[in-house]
């Protein structure tokens, strides 16, 4: 039978970087195709040139064997290509349900806009995805994972024949993860051709029928997802094979405590937390999506004020109202969204690197000192392989993956003793995953504390020596390095007293599906 | 189920605080009020409230049209010179051709239109930030203003019933102890209509969407360009209508008139809570915001405060009125 | 064309009916005398450095002669040098340039001109009674002039006459309306109001109209609206200068001037009252325009 | 590793847009100059060249102060009635008070840097749209100026040498052939110091990534306040030697003047290529768009074209120029 999509020798070049080169890809009517490779691979380029967003330089896409000429992202859907994109796309200032809708709005007579009906909809599409959201909730009142689900509601909405997905379960929990493939199965039996990106390899034999994996914007093969083992697939990403050792977790009972939290309140978003965490330890934080594991890191770094609690760093009381505060008490965040509070995306890789430590690099007269700011950038492009032209390259050009690894230089650079990082390997390629880790387990080798706040249990059980639970806002236990999924979702899942009053409490709520 | 019960509120808070910091732009208008009537009695009289609802209508027109660009995250410097430029389109057709008055209020209207369409097509296609493709369009009206005039204002004294339009009042003939001018009847009918295309037409949609996330709404498949110059378009036909009043007002097309305006323009926007970064807006909030401003110029002439002093105190109040406002949202 | 004469006129103002109407004399006299004319003046009376610049662009052409009327004689000094050294005879119009080298000034006396308002506002009024200046500018030559001209005649004949609102409405007709309905709000017992130039008079007559209230009003300029005003009454009467003579003797002299001729010093327009009774007497709607 | 081998040119690519897009706008320059010498023999003169050049060292001095603020994603709006607010400190402070010159010059400044920090607590602290912060202060200002000088203007006649500071010519004195005013002397030390901060110092980079996007830089422990509020003050100390230049050039302090002024510098920075939207700007660039306003300006006066025209003419130029730098930005 003739492929549903055909692409062939798709070429694509931004300027300094050959994206695409001789790059492949088909797609069957009713199959699941997954699309793996590094980061920069060239996955979002090749799918956004398939969805009408950029031009190729050169190849030819057939669609039903046909050429076609897809000139835009309206063109794209007249043909009935979808798309989710990578980063999320949405208006923030509009109801979910209008961001759905945009542009295709049921209207009565003379462009007047029938409301109800545009609701009702969005409810519709909400009750099959079994997503509990209101459709008149404003998306900036949304958490990243229901704006990540209000994008997904969207993509669906098109009932589209070609139906791409760019890494749509970066921000998702299990549950919504399940959710999304119970509609992909759907859609599957109903004969749409999926196309699914993503760096968690699980996901491979839950989901996919076959497996096309790209290396350098280039085509490596394609190996159907049931019969090829992962480490195959893996090396064929990475152009190696990975081990995957987990090191024996150290002993700390009797280091220092670095950091002491106790008492921290914030709304119905975190009630009560107290930890501590100590000298060369890695703590674990899970939580199902929405359980304020981020809202208490944001608390800790002073990026939100505290209604209450207490936070003492090397036992000494700090009073934390800025993050700057902070930082100078030796404490770094990472922040799960990069896109907005991680990176000044207009500049590039150097002076993000060295944003958080200009002062380091300040001599007399505040007169910068760029060589030593290029040494310290290229020192962590090559330690983090960020792929990147050359440290002047603008950070927004870069691929989601190796726009977070330049987050994480950035406060790799800036050397503190409390290290948070949220969701730090939210879109990192399984190779770059894996030097992650290394890398915070060094981190703490060297007596570095180090909290993890994750969504993926695999990397907590991996990475933690301790493992702290939240469910909705409260701190439900710390389990040791070993617990089993099950005694972490048994305290993810803990309620306490419903929670009271708070503007974030449809989000709260909806965390529980 | 928790989350749509509980959704309820959550829901409308979107508009609960529009509602919220309606009222506090509210709450400043009722303020100044209440001061200006302490300070003097001449202040809270019929005339003088005419008096201030009248010298609001050119402004609130005007701002009305300002609201919708910046509601699109964009900014329209020329509404003061194409306003003058409409007037004197009128002029031309009124005077110098002698067309029956309808024409005239047609060819405001049109004019103005055209001439937004141009500025949209300067900032969608051509991609020229709106500061500055109205900035330019500023200089290019006040030019042509003077150019098709001759440098001189043209009369409307062969239009008998040119000046009832800002000046007559329809609601005084039926209700003789309310001579609303017919100026300050127009005003409220263009913001009604803006504020229904706003809250429910697709025009008012993309208005909105535009603001919020323009490249989104491209990746959509929306046709950007095409919305956004009609937003231009309409608030030039807007001002038009402000053309129309002010040469009523007048009678006469001056067109020297116009430049510096679209200042008090914006300032009554943002006053009235519309955001200038785009997204968010009333045009309820627009009008409230206007009449903040004409409510102040009055009040303190009626105080005969010293005009540099007058000017010291409008910078100030413009200031706190916008922080208020800013202060109440932190609230929410 | 350069075997033309030519010679820039730069003024105040150039929107303002005021200037338009000096113009339109320099043009006649172009006309009439066969040289070119150029005419510019700042969009506002306060932008003294934009004169200049207009003043030193003049320069650069090379003018046969040059008329000049400065917003702010100090600070044309220089430029005004030059031209001297550059032997380029300077006319002075308007309300002149404060310096000797002006070959001659075609100027009128505002102050004298605003003076003679007062003295028809207060015999109008009956020599008592409060009254308000809606004035152009508050800080240029023109405007404190004519506000300064009328508020001292005031001060020193008129002891029962009472001055209780002196607002600046930028010469913007709709501002001066807005201007004159709060005056006379504020002042239920105001039995007149002065309008300094065109603008603002007919921002008064509007105001007053719009209020309904009964109130001397005496304007300042003519142009078609403040004319329409008087012979309807609503304006008791206004001081005229005489624009188009100004502008018609500037050129005149400058001519001359450039072809090396004497050319009287000081070449005052004069100024007049006009109210229904002369204002189509021959020698006042000379110097009246539309 | 294709990438990281392409690598090589694409590192420059970010300068070398920045040193095109220079070029470019010299391009337009140079266009006009051409266009105007050709059209008149009495434009492209020693005499002409420097006047023009003293044109452009008022606007020119308050583009770079602009440029500074928009770079961080604000604009300023009382950079005019700021210059002239300054011009009356220096004039209350040598006539009034008859202190010496150096006084003078330093109340300026202070005053200018004062006023800026102002704007900025008004920005960064309480958070309040700098279109608005800044319009507010445009007039509060400039009722202050008039305030301070009881509404007339003081002449510095008290102070010898002060017209020096504009008028007189130290690269005159030493070449004769070479009479430039101190006043563009002055221009270049200012632009040549600006741009020095920008590129070379912590407070320039922070300029920068306060544009890009503040919240990450706050997120990165920085005191994005505080350097917000130093752009500003510097931004005012700038306005500051504007005040000077104009008040020495015009030998008084005229406190009327100044309203408008900003239109012009804003216009300058964006024709020099620095984006509304902060984050991306040269001082070159904006230097390079003074020029182009004044040479527009005088060449236009040169060719007696009539002042009506000019205004459209000018309108037009600067959409026109605006628009080229994005195409050729577009290109690369
Ligand atoms: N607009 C652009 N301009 C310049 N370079 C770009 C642009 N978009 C992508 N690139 C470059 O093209 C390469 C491929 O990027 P792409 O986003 O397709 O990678 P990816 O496979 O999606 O990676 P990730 O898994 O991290 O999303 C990367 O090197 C990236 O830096
Ligand atoms: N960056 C943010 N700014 C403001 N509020 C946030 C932000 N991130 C989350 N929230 C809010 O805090 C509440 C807790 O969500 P949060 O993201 O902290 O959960 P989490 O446990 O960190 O889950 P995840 O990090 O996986 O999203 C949610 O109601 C969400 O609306
Ligand atoms: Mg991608
Ligand atoms: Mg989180």
């Amino acid at each position: 039978m003739t492929a549903l999509v055909s692409m062939s020798g798709i070429g694509k070049s931004f300027p300094g970087v050959r994206a695409l080169n001789d790059a492949r890809f088909e797609l069957q009517a009713g199959e699941v195709h997954a699309l793996m490779g590094e980061n920069g691979a060239g996955k979002s380029t090749l799918m956004k040139i398939l969805a009408g967003i950029y031009a190729r330089d050169e190849g030819e896409i057939l669609l039903d064997g046909r050429p076609a000429e897809i000139s835009s992202p309206r063109r794209a859907q007249e043909l009935g290509i979808g798309i989710i994109h990578q980063e999320l796309n949405l208006m923030p200032h509009l109801t979910a349900a209008q961001n759905i809708f945009i542009g295709r709005e049921p209207r009565k007579r003379f462009g007047v806009l029938d409301e109800a009906k545009l609701n009702a909809r969005a409810a519709d599409i909400f009750a099959t995805m079994n997503l509990k959201l209101d459709p008149r909730t404003e998306v900036s009142k949304l958490t990243v994972a229901r704006q990540q689900m209000v994008e997904i509601a969207k993509a669906l909405s098109h009932r589209s024949r070609v139906l791409i997905m760019d890494e749509p379960t970066a921000a998702l929990n299990d549950a919504e993860i399940n959710e999304l493939f119970a509609i992909i199965r759907r859609f599957k039996a109903e004969g749409v051709g999926i196309v699914y990106i993503s760096h968690k390899m699980d996901e491979l034999k839950r989901i996919a029928d076959r497996v096309t994996v790209m290396r350098d914007g280039e085509y490596v093969g394609t190996v159907p997802a049931a019969s090829t083992p992962v480490d195959r697939i893996i090396a064929m990403m990475v152009g190696r094979a990975l081990s995957d050792d987990r090191p024996a977790v150290p002993d700390h009972a009797d280091s220092e405590i670095v950091l002491e939290v106790s008492g921290l309140r914030r709304g119905s978003e975190i009630r009560d937390v107290g930890f501590f965490l100590r000298k060369g330890e890695i703590l674990g934080f899970a939580g199902l999506m929405g359980a304020g594991r981020t809202e208490v890191a944001r608390a800790i770094f002073g990026a939100d004020r505290l209604d209450a609690g207490e936070i003492r760093v090397h036992g000494r009381k700090v009073a934390i109202r800025r993050p700057q505060d902070a930082v100078r008490a030796g404490i770094g965040y990472l922040s799960e969204d990069r896109k907005h509070f991680g990176l000044a995306t207009g500049m590039d890789v150097r002076n993000n690197i060295v944003l958080a430590s200009l002062s380091r690099f300040t001599g007399p007269g505040g007169l910068l000192k760029e060589g030593a700011m290029h040494d310290a950038a290229a020192r962590y492009i090559r330690q983090l392989a960020i792929k990147t032209p050359s440290d002047r390259q603008e950070v927004r050009l870069l691929s989601g993956g190796n726009q977070q690894k330049v987050v994480i230089a950035k406060w790799l650079l800036r050397d503190c003793d409390v290290l948070i990082f949220d969701e730090p390997t939210r879109g990192i390629d399984v190779g770059a995953k894996a030097e992650i880790y290394n890398l915070l387990n060094a981190l703490a080798a060297q007596g570095r504390a180090v909290i993890v706040i994750s969504s993926e249990l695999p990397e907590i059980l991996r990475l933690s020596h301790r493992i702290a639970v939240m469910c909705e806002g409260r701190l439900t236990g710390i389990l040791p390095a070993g617990a089993s999924q099950e005694e972490i979702m048994q305290l993810a899942t803990q309620r306490g007293p419903a929670p009271t009053g708070g503007g974030r409490q449809p989000q709260a709520g909806g965390a529980s599906a | 189920m928790s989350t749509v019960t509980t959704a309820g509120p959550a829901a409308p808070a979107g508009r609960f605080s529009g509602a919220q910091h309606r009222l506090l732009a509210f709450a400043s208008l009722i303020i100044l009020i209440v001061v200006f009537s302490l300070a003097s009695p001449n202040f809270l009289q019929t005339s003088n409230i005419i008096s201030i609802l009248q010298a609001t209508s050119v402004n609130g027109v005007l701002a009305v049209a300002s609201t919708l660009v910046i509601i699109t995250g964009g900014i329209d410097l020329s509404v003061g010179t194409l306003m003058t430029f409409c007037a004197v389109c009128t002029g031309v057709v009124l005077t110098f051709l002698g067309m029956p008055l309808p024409f005239g209020v047609a060819a405001a209207i049109l004019a103005g239109a055209a001439s937004g369409t141009l500025s949209g097509l300067f900032v969608a296609k051509l991609k020229i930030p709106p500061f500055i493709a109205t900035l330019g369009m500023m200089l290019i009206l006040k030019g042509l203003s003077l150019v098709i005039s001759g440098t001189k204002p043209i009369y409307f004294n062969a239009t008998p019933g040119f000046t009832q339009i800002s000046q007559g009042s329809l609601i005084g003939a039926v209700i003789p102890a309310l001579p609303i001018p017919n100026g300050v009847l127009i005003l409220f009918l263009v913001a009604l209509a803006a504020s229904f295309v706003l809250e429910r037409t697709v025009l008012g949609r993309f208005t909105f969407a535009l603001g919020s996330n323009e490249e989104a709404v491209r990746l959509s498949g929306v046709n950007t360009d095409r919305w956004k110059i009609a937003v231009y378009a309409l608030a030039g036909g807007i001002c038009g209508i402000a053309g129309l009043l002010i040469a009523s007002r007048l009678n006469s097309a001056q067109p020297a008139l116009g430049q510096g305006y679209e200042l008090d323009a914006i300032a009554a926007v943002v006053i009235g809570g519309t955001s200038l970064s785009g997204g968010r807006g009333t045009i309820i909030g627009t009008l409230i915001g206007a009449l903040i401003m004409s409510v102040l110029a009055n009040g303190l002439r009626i105080l005969s405060v010293a005009q540099e002093w007058q000017t010291v105190v409008t910078g100030s109040i413009i200031i706190l009125a916008v922080y208020t406002d800013i202060l109440r949202r932190r609230r929410l | 064309a350069q075997d033309k004469m030519y010679i820039p006129l730069i003024s105040k103002g150039f929107q303002h009916q005021f200037w338009q109407a000096v113009k339109a004399g320099a043009d006649k006299a172009a006309a009439d005398l066969g040289v070119t004319v150029t005419f510019e003046g700042p969009d506002s009376e306060t932008q003294v450095d934009r004169q200049i610049d207009m003043l030193a662009a003049a320069l650069a052409k090379k003018p046969a002669a040059l008329g000049f009327a400065a917003l702010d004689s100090q600070a044309a000094i220089p430029l005004l040098q030059q031209a001297k050294d550059a032997n380029i005879p300077v006319v002075a119009f308007d309300s002149g340039v404060d310096s000797d080298i002006p070959v001659a000034t075609a100027s009128t006396n505002n102050l004298a001109a605003a003076a003679l308002a007062a003295d028809k506002m207060a015999e109008l009024i009956g020599g008592e009674g409060k009254i308000a200046l809606v004035v152009h500018d508050q800080t240029s030559r023109t405007g404190v002039d004519r506000r300064d001209g009328f508020v001292n005649e005031i001060k020193e004949k008129y002891p029962k006459v009472e001055i209780v609102a002196i607002e600046y409405g930028d010469g913007d007709h709709l501002k001066s309306t807005e201007i004159t309905k709060a005056i006379l709000q504020a002042n239920p017992d105001l039995k007149g109001i002065f309008g300094s130039n065109e603008g603002s008079a007919i921002g008064v007559v509007n105001g007053v109209k719009e209020m309904g209230r009964q109130v001397v009003i005496v304007g300042y300029d003519s142009g078609a609206q403040q004319k329409q005003a008087i012979r309807d009454g609503l304006m008791a009467g206004a001081i005229t200068q005489n624009p188009v003579g100004i502008g018609y003797k500037t050129v005149e002299a400058a001519v001359k001037a450039a072809k090396g001729e004497q050319v009287e010093k000081n070449i005052d327009t004069g100024f007049y009252w006009y109210d229904k009774s002369n204002i189509d007497a021959p020698e006042i709607a000379a110097v009246l325009y539309d």
